[in-house]
């Protein structure tokens, strides 16, 4: 039992270090990461209500349309959103609901 | 054969959406899971890939299933993909059965029909599957032993590498020298090595080899046999003393290295066998390689030519309904891949030899595509070579010309003139004549080789069996596939003599078991069987010895049978039957695609 | 770190791709052992990222992932994957002019024995990144298989975007995550070398006269083998900048080949195939959008493809014969090309829904300095005999077979690859029986 | 109908560099020029190549309309250099104007 | 269109008789240096090439032509070559308000001051400083191109001037390119921006530059300028034209097409005005005609001197 306490011990101060040593990147990709969270979910509140274009949805919540379909491409692959019917040139999207889980994304 | 039921699984693919963009994949798989005799039923979106695969193994391990059916493309494609699967789970690869339902349902049907059909033809293997036993391969020993039919640049370099590998080779020519087509060139584009110094050093190794014989100046009657165990008749030329020689070769794989010819028009194409100053490429190169000219301009019989006008795709890139087609209907759709630098390699020679020799190429799209031909292109307008650019449907014509200095007038609507009509005087015009595969019809149908529609035989998967032909044993290499010049010949050699050596490196070979079996206690030794059976030497009559009774009865040769089926067709006891496709397995695929229940 | 780690072949095959399967495959079916080195994370190379592949329009996965497996259980075949060369070349130590290459194992902060390829850890990362396998026009995480049907099944951690935040850790059900693995280096002996190394694209971004990258809706060739393939970005052909379905898609041909001023003078050889055949799968996918290309010599030399050209035409792509001269970002999201109409009426200004730069072809690996193999004036590897065998370099026991040796398509690359095996194969019969 | 002539391409040496046949007719040239929205210089240098030399003449006053900017020269794949063309294309005009 | 014909004898014929293209005496252009003791002599020649000075007389006649282009008094232009080039220039130069003349010598007092400012020793001669030619060239007469150049070249040699400072583009091309060329006499020619040696310094600042043809282009010398303003701390804006791919402002069309010049003018200001930044030029031709079109254009050298 010690013997694994211990091990953790070191282990946590090894990570200790590492975090310490990437303290950049890991600032630089958690900002991303909340950049990233907050989009999402913006994208995923507006469809609560509607599906809804690309267009329609940036015009919405304020995001240029090519990031908006990068975001949008992204929670298909991971099964959060499905595409629906075409109306004109674009695609609907939808919430995927319920949300299932990711076993089943990008078969 | 046991009648018990089985445990199939049954794996369906997506292929990336060529099937699943029209069969509903999912819906197939819930159809197929109720289907009597299926344990599991699953899907992936590549069912070849290695995931795809190790569900497979992982299903067999456990026990789940013990026959696997898997729904994919064509067996052609992946049957050998699976069997491996099967065969690292450490189960028998033949408890396999592969339903295609890419060419034969989403390729060719949509929407509810093709998911129908799709789990029908599933169904129809899983019953097929439920009857298929563990069978083992059959092992032949392979003669290592090589031949080449064809003595051109690829025949003779595939020729060089098999024998270099240890394995014995012998080398056909149907005429009295070896080199073929490049006999006929001078200096090869793009980078300007003289053809006979090349065929010079690929002789020299050939001649000098111990493991290589040559037949040139002879004639192949006859090829029997199979895979490791071939046999060619072959018929010299009479000697001296008005013999011909009879030379019988057994060997273990055949290597088809025919070659091509160069296109010859027909009488009046651009003028030509009209007027005497329209020649083909192949006139212009031996020309070249004669190189009787003096002086400043180049000369053809004895003529100091000034202005020739160079055609190209003559024989090549043919389109129904804008070019003649041959006597025997034949048009020459296809590139011929070559000439085009061909042509620019002559062109930069005269110009820099012959500065008072002008020179007009009039081509439709030039395809410098090689490492060095465009800077072939790129050094002809540095040699002030004109370019004029005319459609397929807009010809260059030949007419008299009106001055002695230019017997003839080339007239083309220039593209590259804003389609204006230009007129070219001219005292020699080149035809750029294409490839034509040398005629080999009658070696291929006494061997079974199929022809492609443009004529040049019919490999089969240009990626992923390029050197290969359906028959065992039997590959192609050069010319005889498609044009292709020196450099890509002996590439194409290499590929088939790398698969002639790893084919015959065992000194065995194992083929597909799917071949007659006679039920001893059923053969009543009628002997119908014989009497159908399509591929002479695999079926007999032998006599045996039972409890001091002799008895007539079938016996074949497992590795000659093609497994046609004709005897267990016949035979009046259905005492042979096919092994992997017994009759009792046809009547429960028909069962199962009849039966209603598994379309919706 | 120096590691005496060695590890003794008859071959090793740089580069995973389909050259260096095919080269691997014809060596390990004639009993060879056959080391295959990969730079990336799968072996598979440009191939497997493509959609369908001329003139046969098979899917490039049908074809490629059956070589991929095979490879991956050939018993006489090693795979290393997501490694770097550090040096290659002729083993100076003893009496045999053998090969000897130093490797670095780069690190995927995964242990490749204990994972088992589950993706729990890819769910729950909250990190995306651009997925570069899809263009970037889509994302992955920060720890990611780098595609479904990758070899090996194996996930690689993007140190430069993780948070260290321990998700991945935690939901491993094997403990296959170790964030403090190390690179390790480790040396390749044997007899023979083929070098397989494939191309590269030239960078839109590069590209002043098509707007560097920088006008919306305008990708490079592999950009679209990704938007037509299965498991692209969007699962369909949809314009990056806004998710529109294109109506009017234009192919620039030559865009950085066969011009000195924008890339390189050669041909890249593929270009003009590959256009046809997607603007083919366009227009199955999009029957109703007008599909353009813009060429200066349609080279369709192999076999079957003047007749694929001729149907393409049939099919009523149209083809239109000028360079186009530059690009500019058009009204809504449209992208305006800019050409002379050679028949003499003037100059064509078009805009266009999607653009799609026919990018030039260059190598993907330069041997300097780790290899003293020569190269040509092309930067591709110098084929020391281009007739009687093109797959000979001036390295005794090295070999070089696809685009390495310039660019190449895959029916002569794979061709190819069985002529360089040849020449390998021969090289150690001849070794042997001098010894 | 015209009949091409090589002879112009000699004549023009005496005005310009010899570079006007290595243009492979793409059209860059042309495509890219700021100045003038025409087939322009591709249409000058093709009547080059096949000898048109009438044909320039008549259209000469189009080449003062080019202002050597150079662009065409600087995108040419071919090296081929349409500027000088042009430029020897003046000066070949020009002094057939001063001998008229 | 004008007739190119008659342009060209008009210049041919200018340059004949008065060395400047506009006819126009140097002494009533050449009036800068008049306000600075400038050495005379130096291990560098400043030579203006006499361009910066003719810009505003440029314009005038500009102007006068734009009334007549595509009239029938177009034609008449054939007649004015055989108007004394002196009368015709002076005239124009009547025509021109002297406060246009002094503001078009202003670069040039800048370079001056920015070139003793980076300790460069140079000296200028107004005697040596003599119009290129350049314009003859580029309108394809050669023959008077070169028998101009001869002479520049050849007093310049006679004074025995090896190293030369120029101002602008077109004299740049024409000393350092055309010069060994056609007159077998060749000088070390820099641009005066490659010689300027300053602190460096952070004005935070951010300009468009439009690079003239033959610096960007010809002699590849927009990063020299680029160095120069980063190293002021003056950041210049990413746009499509830029560098290498510089587009042409209109200026040299002036005399053959004054509507033409003005259409190529409009479409470079508004690519050059997107970014909204102030817009920094670098040649005399550039300068005037990017001003015609109402941008809000400076001279590098302007910009330099302010913040040096």
């Amino acid at each position: 039992m010690k013997t694994i306490n211990k091990d953790k011990e070191a282990k946590k101060t090894a990570m200790k270090e590492l975090r310490g040593l990437r303290k950049n990147l890991i600032a630089a990709a958690s900002s991303t990461m909340k950049i990233q969270k907050k989009d999402m979910a913006a994208i995923k509140t507006f469809l609560k209500g509607e599906a809804a274009t690309i267009p329609e949805i940036s015009a919405r919540i304020d995001m240029p349309t090519d990031k908006t379909l990068w975001y949008m491409a992204t929670l298909k692959k991971y099964g959060q959103i499905i595409e629906g019917e075409k109306e004109g040139a674009f695609f609907k999207y939808s919430l995927n609901e319920p949300e299932k889980t990711q076993e089943k994304a990008e078969a | 054969m046991s009648e018990k039921n089985q445990n199939v699984g049954v794996y369906i693919c997506y292929c990336g959406g060529n099937i699943s963009d029209h069969v509903d994949v999912e819906e197939v798989r819930n159809r197929v899971e109720k289907m009597p005799g299926v344990a599991v039923a699953r899907t992936e979106m590549f069912m070849c890939s290695d995931p795809g695969q190790e569900m497979i193994i992982e299903d067999l391990k456990s026990g789940k299933i013990d026959r696997v059916v898997v729904a994919s493309c064509a067996p052609s494609l992946h049957e050998t993909t699976f069997r491996d699967a099967i065969k690292r789970a450490g189960s028998n690869p033949f408890i396999y059965e592969h339903a295609n339902i890419r060419e034969q349902v989403s390729w060719v049907h949509h929407g509810d029909t093709a998911t129908d059909k799709a789990s029908v033809l599933i169904a129809s293997a899983t019953a097929k599957a439920k009857l298929l036993k563990p069978l083992e391969p059959i092992r032949v020993e392979a003669k290592k032993h090589t031949t080449i039919i064809g003595g051109g640049v690829a025949g003779i370099k595939t020729a060089l590498d098999i024998a270099q590998k240890g394995i014995e080779v012998t080398l056909i020519e149907k005429s009295p020298v070896l080199g073929g087509q490049l006999n006929n060139l001078d200096r090869l584009a793009p980078f300007g090595e003289k053809a006979s110094d090349i065929l010079q050093e690929l002789l020299d190794q050939i001649l000098n080899h111990k493991g290589i014989t040559i037949h040139t100046d002879c004639k192949i009657e006859d090829v029997t046999g199979y895979v490791g165990n071939f046999s060619l008749d072959i018929v010299t030329k009479p000697d001296n003393n008005n013999i011909n020689k009879k030379i019988t070769i057994d060997t273990g794989a055949i290597v088809m290295a025919t070659g091509s010819v160069s296109y010859i028009p027909f009488d009046g194409e651009y003028g030509f066998g009209r007027h005497k100053e329209v020649i083909t490429l192949k006139d212009l190169i031996h020309i070249l390689k004669e190189n009787k000219s003096s002086g400043t301009a180049l000369e053809v019989n004895g003529k100091r030519i000034k202005n020739m006008v160079m055609i190209h795709c003559v024989g090549s890139r043919q389109i129904p309904g804008i070019h003649h087609p041959k006597e025997n209907g034949q048009l020459n759709e296809y590139c011929s891949r070559t000439c085009c630098a061909a042509m620019l390699n002559a062109s930069n020679q005269i110009r820099a030899n012959f500065p008072e020799t002008g020179i007009y190429e009039m081509y439709r799209d030039i395809r410098t595509y090689g490492r060095g031909q465009e800077e072939l292109y790129n050094q002809a307008s540095k040699n002030k070579v004109v370019f004029m650019r005319y459609d397929a449907d807009a010809q260059p014509e030949i007419t008299l010309g009106s001055s002695s200095d230019y017997p003839l007038l080339v007239k083309i609507k220039d593209s590259l003139t804003f389609n204006e009509q230009m007129e070219v005087p001219a005292d020699l015009v080149v035809l750029a004549t294409g490839i034509e595969p040398d005629d080999v019809s009658d070696l291929a149908s006494m061997m079974k080789l199929p022809i492609g529609t443009d004529k040049f035989l019919l490999e089969v998967h240009p990626k992923l069996r390029p050197v290969e032909f359906p028959i065992t044993g039997v590959f192609l290499a050069g010319t005889c596939q498609a044009p292709m010049d020196v450099g890509e010949a002996c590439n194409a050699a290499g590929a088939a003599a790398v698969k002639a050596s790893a084919l015959l490196s065992k000194g065995y070979i194992e083929l597909d078991p799917f071949v007659a079996q006679v039920d001893m206690d059923k053969c009543q030794g009628h002997g119908a069987c014989v009497e159908a059976c399509l591929k002479e030497g695999a079926l007999e009559l032998t006599e045996v010895n039972i409890e001091g009774k002799i008895h007539k009865k079938a016996r074949v040769t497992a590795a000659m049978c093609l497994g046609c089926g004709a005897c267990a067709a016949v035979c009046p006891e259905k005492a042979i039957d096919i092994n992997g496709w017994a009759l009792k397995q046809y009547e429960d695929m028909v069962d199962a695609i009849v039966s209603d229940g598994f379309a919706a | 770190m120096v590691s005496t780690h060695i590890k003794n072949f008859d071959t090793l095959v740089v580069g995973g791709g389909i050259a260096g399967l095919q080269t691997a495959l014809d060596l390990g079916d004639q009993g060879y052992r056959v080391a295959v080195v990969e730079k990336d994370a799968s072996i598979g190379g440009k191939m497997i990222r493509l959609s369908k592949v001329f003139p046969t329009l098979d899917c490039a996965s049908c074809i490629t992932t059956p070589k991929m497996s095979a490879v991956a259980h050939h018993e006489n075949i090693t795979l290393f994957t997501y490694c770097e060369l550090n040096s290659l070349d002729h083993d100076g130590s003893g009496e045999s002019q053998g090969i000897k290459a130093l490797i670095t194992q780069n690190p995927r902060y995964v242990d490749p024995v204990k994972c088992i390829g589950c993706r729990q850890c890819e769910y729950v990362c909250p990190v995306h990144i651009p997925d570069m396998e899809q263009g970037g026009l889509s994302a992955t995480k920060a720890i990611s298989i780098p595609f479904s049907n990758a070899i090996p099944q194996l996930p690689i951690m993007d140190i430069e975007n993780c948070m260290l935040c321990g998700q991945c850790e935690k939901a491993c059900p094997t403990n296959a995550i170790d964030y403090f693995q190390k690179p390790e280096e480790f040396t390749i002996t044997a007899k023979t070398a083929v070098i397989t190394t494939g191309f590269d694209l030239l960078a839109v971004k590069d590209n002043v006269q098509y707007g560097n990258g920088r006008i919306p809706n305008v990708i490079d060739s592999l950009q679209m083998e990704r938007l037509l393939a299965p498991h692209g970005p969007y699962n369909r052909v949809l314009r990056p900048s806004d998710g529109m379905e294109p109506d009017s898609i234009a192919y620039v041909q030559c865009a950085g080949s066969r011009d000195k001023s924008m890339g390189v003078s050669y041909c890249s050889r593929v270009c003009c195939m590959y256009a046809i055949k997607q603007a083919m799968l366009l227009s199955g996918s999009l029957p109703l959008a007008d599909i353009i290309i813009y060429y200066m010599d349609i080279r369709a030399f192999g076999k079957g493809y003047e007749q694929f050209y001729q149907n393409a035409k049939a099919m009523g792509i149209e083809f239109v014969k000028a360079k186009v001269a530059r690009i500019d970002k058009g009204e809504n999201g449209s992208a305006q090309v800019r050409y002379e109409l050679q028949d003499g009426s003037g100059i064509a200004t078009t805009d266009h829904d999607l653009v799609v730069l026919s990018m030039g072809m260059v190598p993907g690996w330069n041997p300097e300095p780790i290899c003293p193999v020569s190269k040509d004036s092309d930067q591709f590897i110098t084929s020391i005999k281009p007739k009687i065998s093109p797959v000979l370099t001036n390295m005794d026991g090295l070999f070089v077979a696809g685009a390495a040796a310039g660019p190449k398509d895959i029916v002569d690359t794979i061709t190819e690859s069985g002529s360089a095996a040849m020449e390998a194969a021969k090289f150690m019969s001849k070794s042997l029986m001098e010894n | 109908m015209s009949l091409v002539n090589l002879d112009f391409a000699e004549e023009l040496k005496e005005y310009s560099g010899d570079t006007a046949l290595e243009c492979f007719n793409c059209g860059t040239c042309a495509a890219i020029c700021p100045l003038v929205n025409d087939n322009f210089p591709r249409r000058m240098i093709r009547y080059i190549q096949v000898g048109a030399r009438e044909k320039i003449l008549e259209n000469s006053d189009e080449l003062w309309r080019c202002l050597h900017c150079g662009l065409c020269t600087h995108t040419c794949p071919r090296e081929a250099d349409p500027g000088e063309i042009i430029l020897g294309l003046k000066r070949f005009v020009l002094a057939n104007w001063r001998k008229s | 269109m004008f007739n190119p014909r008659d342009i060209i004898e008009i210049l041919a014929a200018n340059v004949r008789q008065t060395k400047s293209p506009f006819g126009i005496p140097k002494f009533m252009v050449n009036t800068w240096y008049k306000d600075h003791s400038l050495p005379k002599e130096g291990e560098y020649l400043l030579f203006t090439g006499l361009m910066y000075q003719f810009s505003p007389f440029i314009e005038t006649s500009t102007q006068y032509l734009e009334k007549y282009e595509d009239t029938k008094t177009a034609d008449y232009l054939k007649y004015a070559k055989w108007v004394p080039g002196y009368i015709s220039g002076m005239g124009l130069a009547m025509m021109t308000k002297g406060k246009e003349k002094r503001k078009a010598g202003q670069p040039l007092k800048n370079i001056a001051y920015l070139l003793q400012k980076s300790k460069v020793n140079f000296g200028y001669r107004p005697d040596l400083d003599n119009y290129s030619g350049i314009l003859l060239y580029d309108m394809g007469d050669q023959k008077g191109f070169v028998a101009h150049a001869k002479k520049v070249a050849q007093k310049l040699k006679n004074a025995g001037i090896k190293k030369i400072i120029t101002t602008d583009p077109h004299t740049a091309y024409a000393l350092k390119e055309l010069f060994p060329k056609y007159t077998g006499i060749s000088f070390d020619v820099k641009p005066y921006f490659e010689l300027l040696n300053f602190e460096p310094k952070d004005c935070g600042l951010e300009v468009t530059l439009h690079d003239p043809c033959f610096f960007g282009r010809y002699l590849k010398a927009s990063d020299i300028t680029r160095k120069q303003l980063s190293n002021m701390g003056i950041s210049v804006t990413n746009i499509r034209n830029q560098g290498e791919f510089t587009s042409c402002c209109g200026g040299p069309a002036e005399s053959i097409s004054p509507s033409l010049s003005n259409e190529i003018m409009d479409k470079r200001a508004t690519e050059l005005e997107e970014p909204g930044k102030p817009i920094i030029a670098y040649c005399p031709i550039c300068l005037g005609n990017l001003k015609k079109s109402g941008a809000a254009v400076e001279d590098l050298s302007t910009l330099l001197a302010r913040h040096a």
